[in-house]
């Protein structure tokens, strides 16, 4: 039976840019009812933001709210209310929200929601089996915790830009939302055993998410190497420790590159195969892994003058035959003229209001059973006053044109 | 002693490498119960791969797996064989949930297809992690740590801001992106576990490692159909400016996004005339002419140490970064007051330090409590206590190169 | 490039040994080029010449017997009756001249005839000295005497051998020629300590020691887990199929041990996919082993239609490893053994034409030679006692006489 | 310390299971250095046999590798890899003896025949231990030691005296026949080994594991050639030997000679059926074994194996109990002998194993762990080969150690 599996939960997003929001989404994606509040006072920056498209795009700030495309890829399957939480009334509005809630979701800077009543020691007192998850750069406690960060930001101090690179070029953080969708993964990860221990214990609890944390674990294999042997490992471009030939290679094309690894001597010998064995292929120094990756630079060049004599698309397809692991760099325009994506449906379309019709990615996993979906587009701003205040919360319209008269409702 | 979040929760782990053991070592280090199969013999590749302690290449010596597999009970298995087989089908029964990265073909040659499983333990969360997924033209496609984020197109636009399109474009640094698709199995996963405790109905979740990594850059690519814009590393993949600005001692990141932020970084300059440009006031402005700003910039930071130049913005709210590098991470007293580095006591490696986890729980904290497994180390354990084989049947097994 | 120079060349070897343990060892020495000097008397002949421990033949006289033949090839023989005084000192000063002696009489005899190494490391401080017994030469049980059988049953190995239900088997001459080799692999050493160090030493030989050594991985199994296994025909802890199986003949038999999957399958595809061969409980080495009675009933209903040659062909074809059990018959006509020339005539001066076995080892450069029938009695009394210790014809005669040299 | 008789003697052994590593067995524990190729990742396939201490199958608690593995060095390497080819060769100009027991195909495949050995390491012994030899139509035929011991003539001579020729001829549970191959290949390569102390000939020894053992049942398979007597299990291969069930057990007699016999009867308190004629000589006794082995089994009944064993020695009658595994390992000539000895081992703890048959009163037999699984990998490739730290790791990540 395909039942949502978040059906019945509902999650309050007291968020902004990239970590909170898809923090909800991915909650959204199966079925939680997620109620982003915002104000027209504090509003999530993602919405102003915009860009003038094409083949040379130049940011540019967006006077409608409801016309930034990266806000609806990041806000799908969401409600929007507005809440200027200056105002003691809106926050009492939110609390009221809060009761009827399960989780909350903030990335604001450390502190701000406290210092507005928001904290969890004040909802818990409204609703006692909270799961209440703040997520920021370098946490809630500690020296640093008032710092804040984007993902290059959290990417770099948790040591990720350090490793990623050009072997001679300078550190490469990590570029657009990568690793702030990361983070958001990690916290719907912690949100979710949170419900499942609540689910048997009937307790909730706050979750303290340090961004940079969450990177650090994700790349501690190469920080091992310092607390193991003093080594600190540094960039070295597409490289890997052992294997060889193990890089991207150009191809026919504008900007087109293969990237091709090979991890043992069978996989050596049919790649050699599949390339018409070349006599160099044949010669000693490439015979096994050790050899092959001391003699890494000549390997590269000679691969390149073959790939570059064929289409990215035919050297996969030629290499993927003889069992030789080779995929090509995907450019945005690839994903929508690829096979196999067509058919595994990664993307969807919504009908949005405002912008018209947008294609969004889908959710990356299929369950059989309970599959995530896309349901709507990004809620415009404060589409919900009605449903949440009215329905929700049982109050009537007048009540809720006053508050909007008096810029709580705002 | 504190509760554990997923307490009594049933894994059982046919995985090996990074990505399947990543994922299962998350469920573990909150309380479930992992048992990890690994080949006679070998055991997990991830055995022969460094870092090792003292350069040693031993396969109980190694960095990697031990991080990977902390808190798991570790067997060795050849499912391949026909009592092999039998002996994963009952381990199927008392499982919850089976994480496996075989091929698609290998699982059905030896009949662990979901729909067998699915007979026997019905209630079965069987997370399938592949390169592409279990369905589809590249279904049996074979792609190591470096094809997934160019095949997700995280590849295509790294380095961002790159000087020079004829380069090469390049994947995270060591297993990053590894790592990134075991966390998106693992949220699928437990979500699909949310599902089962409300229903008691088990499913097949089909993790295309591919996809995982392409949610990272939904924006960027979502950007050529709905913008026509096709990003590269070169042009338009970030607005924070390019390549991080060389200082003194290394380098850092600026990322005066917001206009507020913007001035503040202005004062810590000192107002120099070239920062007084009302071009530079807006987003877009300091987005259009990012060029001719980041020069400017680059200037100023070479007259400065990094710890400065972080701790001085931070410190006036303009998110800054260090490039932190392994033991700039380790020496980070904010990692050392949040409790992030937890040492763990392995039999042949002794103390090592290894991440706390995700986040600190209040009430289900993060537990390394047991150091990864020696190989068979748990042989005993499972085969005669739990699935209860006679010592003799062991010794029998051991040489018919079943376990 | 072969020359008929052999490793041993250069040394001498003074053989005080009889029957089978002890002349086994100089054999193999001689065989390598040793000069082996058998030490015989009347008193006390080698009960070799006289009959034969397996067929319980007995030769008509002391140089028919083709057992002694197999037993003493390149051997020189003389005669001393090492119960008189002279023959004792005659004895010594062949020791001065050689650089091994061995003897395998019961412990403490050589020493009470003034013979022991003590006595022999005074006039030849270097010699390598052996002496080989039943158990020993200390120890409560040194003055115990044993035969092969004997040195079976006390190591264990008599206990490992036979049907599951039947009595133990105590084998045969085998286990003399094991203790045998093990012998001359310790001189052999001793030599070669010898030529670094110019140093001699005495070896005290326990057969039945030499026997247990072959299964200490059995007695381990006791010293571990206090396990005593059992004999349990051809079968074996892990493989299965593992056992001889009846073929078409009068008493023709063949051995298959199959040890993985893969070679089951080989197997099964080479006698024809039969359906019982698919059955679920002989697809892995764990299931075949828990019905390996069944499986050997099943096999045996396959071999029993082909000669045991053509299921060696047929399986070896497959990669299974499938050997009839040869009898020594078999063995004489076999093509291979033939192409490798394992066995050798030699024409015996009594016997007319003798089959012996050639050297089982081939060595490239320094091979292992037969060059001559066992000695006849006595044959080299004027060699060795003329050319070797220098004395005159009258006084070999006289010690005839006196029945020194006897 | 006491000296040792093979110190300073060289040997890289590329073997695994039995017959090759037993032969390398018995120069490592009389001195020689000696070098173990194992495959990477499982290494000798003993470490995968029984028995196990305290039945826990764990490849470093195999009490099979244990003992044949004593005093050896450890390291894992794979030779079909080009790097594996040039480490191994390496390793070859290292030793003084190479003992092998690879088919001889994979062998000429890997390029590793004689020849091209030679050309490496003139002064090189090599020694190859396979089922049939290096030459023959047989020479690529699969064996197992089962194969072997019927191959070689010797199962079909067991058991000896059986009745029921219905059932199948035997060897003996254990591996004591391909032991024996390597006692014997053992004997031939330290033969080989004297005169290159002074000359430095190097020579190749082909064994074939078939002719080791035929040359053990030699006298009884020459019977054929010589008489036209086919030797079977039909008969007892000793005439004047029977076992007889007794009081505890089973007892080995012998009557071979006229002493022999006089020691049975006195062994018997002198019965009077051992004055029947048929027993006066030696000739009419083997004829007649039936009727004795049917007088003495009453007698036997009442008497345990030691009672016969002591009084029958002691009056000259070589009788012999058929003790069990356990009453050999607890036999008190073996203890007043130190036979057993303890070793200690990093991962199996401390263990007593047989050590040796013979007493070398200058250059002793002494005792030394095996190896755990590329326990010397650092030793041998670092120190030896002078490979860097760096290059092992990476290696080690190749597959190739």
């Amino acid at each position: 039976m395909t039942g949502r599996v978040l059906e019945g939960i509902r999650a309050v997003e007291f968020g902004q840019f990239y970590v909170g929001p898809y923090t909800s989404e991915a909650l959204a994606y199966f079925g939680a009812e997620v109620i982003k509040v915002e104000s027209i006072r504090r509003p999530d920056p993602t919405r102003w933001f915009g860009s003038t498209g094409g083949p040379d795009p130049k940011i540019i700030i967006l006077t409608d709210p409801n016309k930034s495309v990266g806000f609806n890829e990041l806000n799908l399957n969401k409600l929007s209310v507005n809440l200027d939480l200056t105002k003691p009334k809106a926050v009492e509005l939110a609390k009221k929200i809060a009761e009827v809630s399960d989780v909350i979701v903030e990335n604001n800077r450390p502190g701000v929601l406290d210092r507005l009543g928001l904290s969890y020691e004040a909802i818990r007192e409204v609703k006692p089996d909270i799961i209440y998850l703040s997520a920021s750069c370098r946490g809630s406690t500690g020296p640093e915790r008032n710092y804040a960060g984007f993902a290059p930001i959290f990417g770099s101090l948790g040591g990720l830009s350090e490793i990623t690179g050009y072997a001679d070029g300078p550190p490469a953080p990590p570029i657009g939302g990568r690793t702030d969708i990361v983070c958001g993964t990690a916290n719907a990860f912690s949100i979710i055993t949170a419900l499942i221990h609540r689910e048997m214990t009937g307790k909730g609890q706050y979750i303290d998410n340090s961004d940079s944390e969450v990177i650090s674990c994700l790349v501690w294999d190469t920080i091992m190497d310092y607390n193991l042997n003093g080594r600190i490992q540094t960039r070295r471009g597409n490289k890997d420790d052992i294997f060889a030939p193990h890089d991207c290679y150009r191809c026919k094309g504008e900007d087109d590159w293969i990237s091709i690894a090979i991890s043992n001597d069978e996989e050596w010998r049919a790649f050699a195969g599949a390339i018409g064995n070349p006599d160099w292929a044949k010669e000693e120094r490439f015979q096994d892994a050790y050899l092959r990756k001391k003699n890494e630079e000549e390997l590269d060049r000679l691969i390149s003058q073959w790939t570059i004599s064929h289409t990215k698309y035919e050297v996969m397809d030629i290499l993927q035959k003889a069992g030789v692991a080779a995929v090509h760099s995907f450019s945005s325009k690839d994903f929508f003229s690829d096979p196999h994506l067509k058919e595994r449906g990664a993307f969807t379309e919504v009908e949005h209001p405002v912008i018209g019709r947008l294609t969004v990615m889908n959710p990356p996993w299929k369950l059989s059973a309970t599959p995530a979906e896309i349901v709507r587009h990004a809620p415009l701003f404060g589409e919900h006053n009605n449903y949440v205040f009215g329905e929700l919360l049982g109050m009537s319209q007048e009540e809720i044109k006053a508050l909007m008269d008096e810029q709580v409702i705002y | 002693m504190a509760d554990k979040a997923l307490e009594g929760v049933k894994v059982l782990e046919y995985a090996s490498f990074v990505t399947g053991p990543y994922c299962s070592k998350l469920l573990a280090d909150l309380g479930a119960e992992v048992i990890k199969i690994e080949r006679p013999g070998g055991g997990d590749e991830a055995r022969c791969r460094g870092p090792f302690l003292n350069d040693i290449p031993h396969p109980e010596r190694s960095g990697l797996f031990l991080y990977l597999n902390t808190n798991k009970l570790g067997i060795t298995l050849d499912p391949e064989t026909q009592t092999g087989k039998k002996i994963f089908l009952e381990l199927l029964k008392w499982a919850d949930i089976l994480i496996e990265d075989k091929p698609p073909r290998e699982m059905e040659g030896i009949g662990l297809t979901y729909d067998k499983l699915k007979e026997i333990n019905p209630q079965l969360i069987m997370t399938s992690i592949t390169p592409f997924g279990q369905f589809g033209p590249y279904q049996d496609y074979k792609a190591y740590n470096l094809n997934i984020p160019h095949g997700a197109g995280g590849g295509y636009l790294t380095p961002g801001g790159s000087p020079n399109a004829e380069r090469e474009p390049l994947k995270g640094g060591g297993f990053f992106d590894d790592h990134i698709a075991g966390l998106s199995a693992a949220t699928v996963t437990v979500i699909a576990f949310y599902h089962r405790i409300k229903t008691g109905s088990g499913q097949h979740v089909d993790v295309s490692k591919q996809e995982a990594l392409m949610a990272l850059n939904r924006t960027e690519i979502t950007n050529y159909p709905n913008m026509d814009t096709i990003a590269t590393r070169v042009v338009g993949s970030s607005a924070l400016g390019r390549r991080p600005p060389p200082c003194q001692n290394g380098y850092v990141q600026i990322a005066a996004l917001l206009d507020w932020h913007w001035v503040s970084f202005k004062e810590f300059m000192g107002n120099p005339r070239w920062a007084q440009d009302t071009k530079f006031d807006t987003l877009d402005g300091r987005s259009e002419y990012g060029n001719e700003m980041n020069d400017n910039i680059e200037e100023w930071t070479r007259g400065h140490t990094k710890e400065e130049i972080f701790h001085g913005l931070q410190g006036r709210g303009v998110p800054t970064a260090m490039i932190c590098n392994a033991a700039e991470v380790m020496s980070s007293p904010q990692y050392e007051e949040r409790g992030f580095f937890v040492e763990v006591e392995h039999p042949e490696m002794g103390k090592v330090v290894c991440p706390r986890g995700l986040g600190i729980l209040s009430r289900t904290p993060w537990a390394l409590e047991h150091p990864a497994p020696l190989l068979g180390q748990h042989n005993r354990e499972v085969y005669t206590r739990l699935l209860g084989y006679t010592r003799e049947d062991m010794v029998r097994m051991r040489e018919a190169g079943v376990i | 490039m072969e020359t008929n120079k052999r490793p041993l060349d250069g040394i001498r070897v003074i053989d005080f040994s009889q029957v089978w343990a002890g002349p086994y060892a100089t054999l193999l020495l001689a065989l390598m080029g040793a000069e082996v000097i058998k030490v015989e008397s009347r008193k006390r002949i080698d009960g070799s010449r006289l009959s034969s421990l397996t067929t319980g033949q007995r030769f008509s006289g002391f140089d028919s017997s083709t057992v002694y033949n197999e037993l003493n090839l390149n051997k020189m023989d003389i005669c001393l009756d090492l119960g008189q005084p002279k023959a004792i000192e005659l004895a010594k000063r062949l020791v001065t001249i050689s650089d091994v002696a061995l003897q395998n009489f019961r412990p403490g005899v050589m020493d009470r005839l003034g013979l022991g190494y003590e006595a022999l490391s005074e006039v030849k401080p270097n010699i390598i000295y052996l002496s080989s017994s039943a158990c020993g030469s200390t120890g409560p049980e040194r003055a115990y005497a044993g035969y092969a059988p004997g040195f079976a049953s006390l190591s264990g190995l008599a206990s490992l051998t036979g049907y599951s239900d039947g009595p133990p088997f105590t084998m045969g001459g085998r286990i003399d020629l094991i203790s045998a080799t093990t012998s001359a692999f310790a001189i052999v050493a001793a030599l070669n300590y010898r030529a670094r160090t110019g140093e001699g030493q005495y070896i005290d030989l326990s057969s039945s020691e030499s026997i247990s050594v072959t299964i200490g991985d059995v007695l381990m199994d006791y010293t571990m887990n206090r396990r005593s296994r059992r004999r349990d025909g051809n079968h074996d802890e892990v493989m299965a199929p593992h056992n001889c199986y009846r073929c078409k003949g009068e008493d023709d038999w063949i051995s298959i041990a199959i040890s993985n999957d893969e070679e089951w399958r080989a197997f099964v595809n080479a006698i024809g996919n039969l359906d019982w061969a698919r059955d679920e409980k002989f697809q892995d080495a764990f299931s075949r082993k828990q019905n390996e009675d069944e499986l050997d009933r099943l096999i045996s209903q396959w071999t029993i239609n082909h000669t045991k040659y053509e299921v060696m062909d047929m399986l070896q074809k497959a990669g299974v490893a499938a050997v009839p059990s040869f009898s020594s018959e078999d063995l004489f006509n076999d093509p291979h053994l033939k192409e490798r020339g394992f066995a050798t005539e030699l024409e015996h001066p009594i016997m007319g034409k003798t089959t012996v076995l050639s050297p089982p080892w081939k060595l490239s450069a320094t091979p292992a030679r037969i060059t001559r029938h066992a000695p006849l009695f006595g044959e080299h009394n004027n060699y060795v006692f003329g050319e070797l210790l220098g004395m005159s014809q009258e006084e070999i005669e006289t010690l005839m006489e006196e029945e020194v040299i006897h | 310390m006491s000296e040792k008789a093979l110190e300073g003697t060289k040997v890289l052994e590329y073997a695994s299971f039995i017959s090759g590593p037993y032969c390398s067995k018995l120069l490592a524990d009389l001195g020689a250095e000696v070098i173990k190729i194992e495959r990477t990742g499982v290494g000798d396939e003993a470490r995968r046999r029984g028995p196990f201490l305290g039945d826990i199958p764990h490849p470093e608690r195999s009490g099979l590798f244990l003992y044949l593995n004593t005093n050896k060095k450890g390291i894992t390497l794979d030779p079909e890899t080009q790097t594996g080819r040039k480490i191994f060769l390496e390793l070859v100009r290292w030793a003084d003896i190479l003992i092998e027991d690879k088919p001889p195909k994979e062998m000429e495949e890997l390029g590793f025949t004689y020849d091209k050995l030679k050309e490496i390491n003139p002064q090189l012994i090599m020694t190859s231990i396979t089922p049939f030899g290096q030459t023959g139509p047989y020479r690529d035929y699969k064996a197992y030691p089962l194969n072997v011991v019927h191959g070689a003539g010797s199962g079909y001579l067991a058991p000896g005296g059986s009745q029921n020729l219905e059932r199948e001829p035997v060897k003996s549970t254990s591996f004591s026949d391909d032991a024996a191959c390597g006692i014997s290949a053992a004997f031939a390569t330290i033969c080989a080994l004297l005169p290159r102390w002074s000359t430095g000939v190097g020579q190749y020894i082909d064994v074939s594991k078939q002719e080791a053992l035929m040359a053990m049942d030699q006298v009884e398979l020459c019977q054929y050639p010589n008489e036209g007597k086919v030797a079977s299990r039909k008969v007892d291969p000793r005439m004047a030997i029977r076992v007889t069930p007794c009081k505890d057990g089973d007892m080995m007699i012998i009557a071979m000679d006229d002493r022999q016999w006089k020691g049975l009867v006195s062994m018997m308190d002198e019965p009077e059926w051992t004055k029947d004629e048929i027993f006066k000589d030696i000739l009419s006794r083997m004829q007649h074994m039936g009727e004795m082995l049917k007088n003495v089994a009453p007698w036997a009944m009442q008497h345990t194996r030691d009672e016969m064993y002591h009084t029958g020695q002691e009056r000259g009658a070589p009788v012999a109990p058929i003790r069990s595994i356990e009453e050999a390992a607890n036999w008190q000539q073996f203890k007043e002998r130190d036979f057993f000895v303890e070793i200690d081992h990093p991962k199996a703890g401390r263990i007593s194993y047989p050590s040796a048959p013979y007493k070398l009163s200058k250059t002793p037999w002494e005792g030394g762990a095996a190896p755990l699984l590329g326990q010397h990998n650092e030793e041998v490739y670092s120190t030896l080969l002078g490979y860097s730290k760096e290059d092992i790791v990476m290696m080690r990540e190749a597959g190739v150690i």
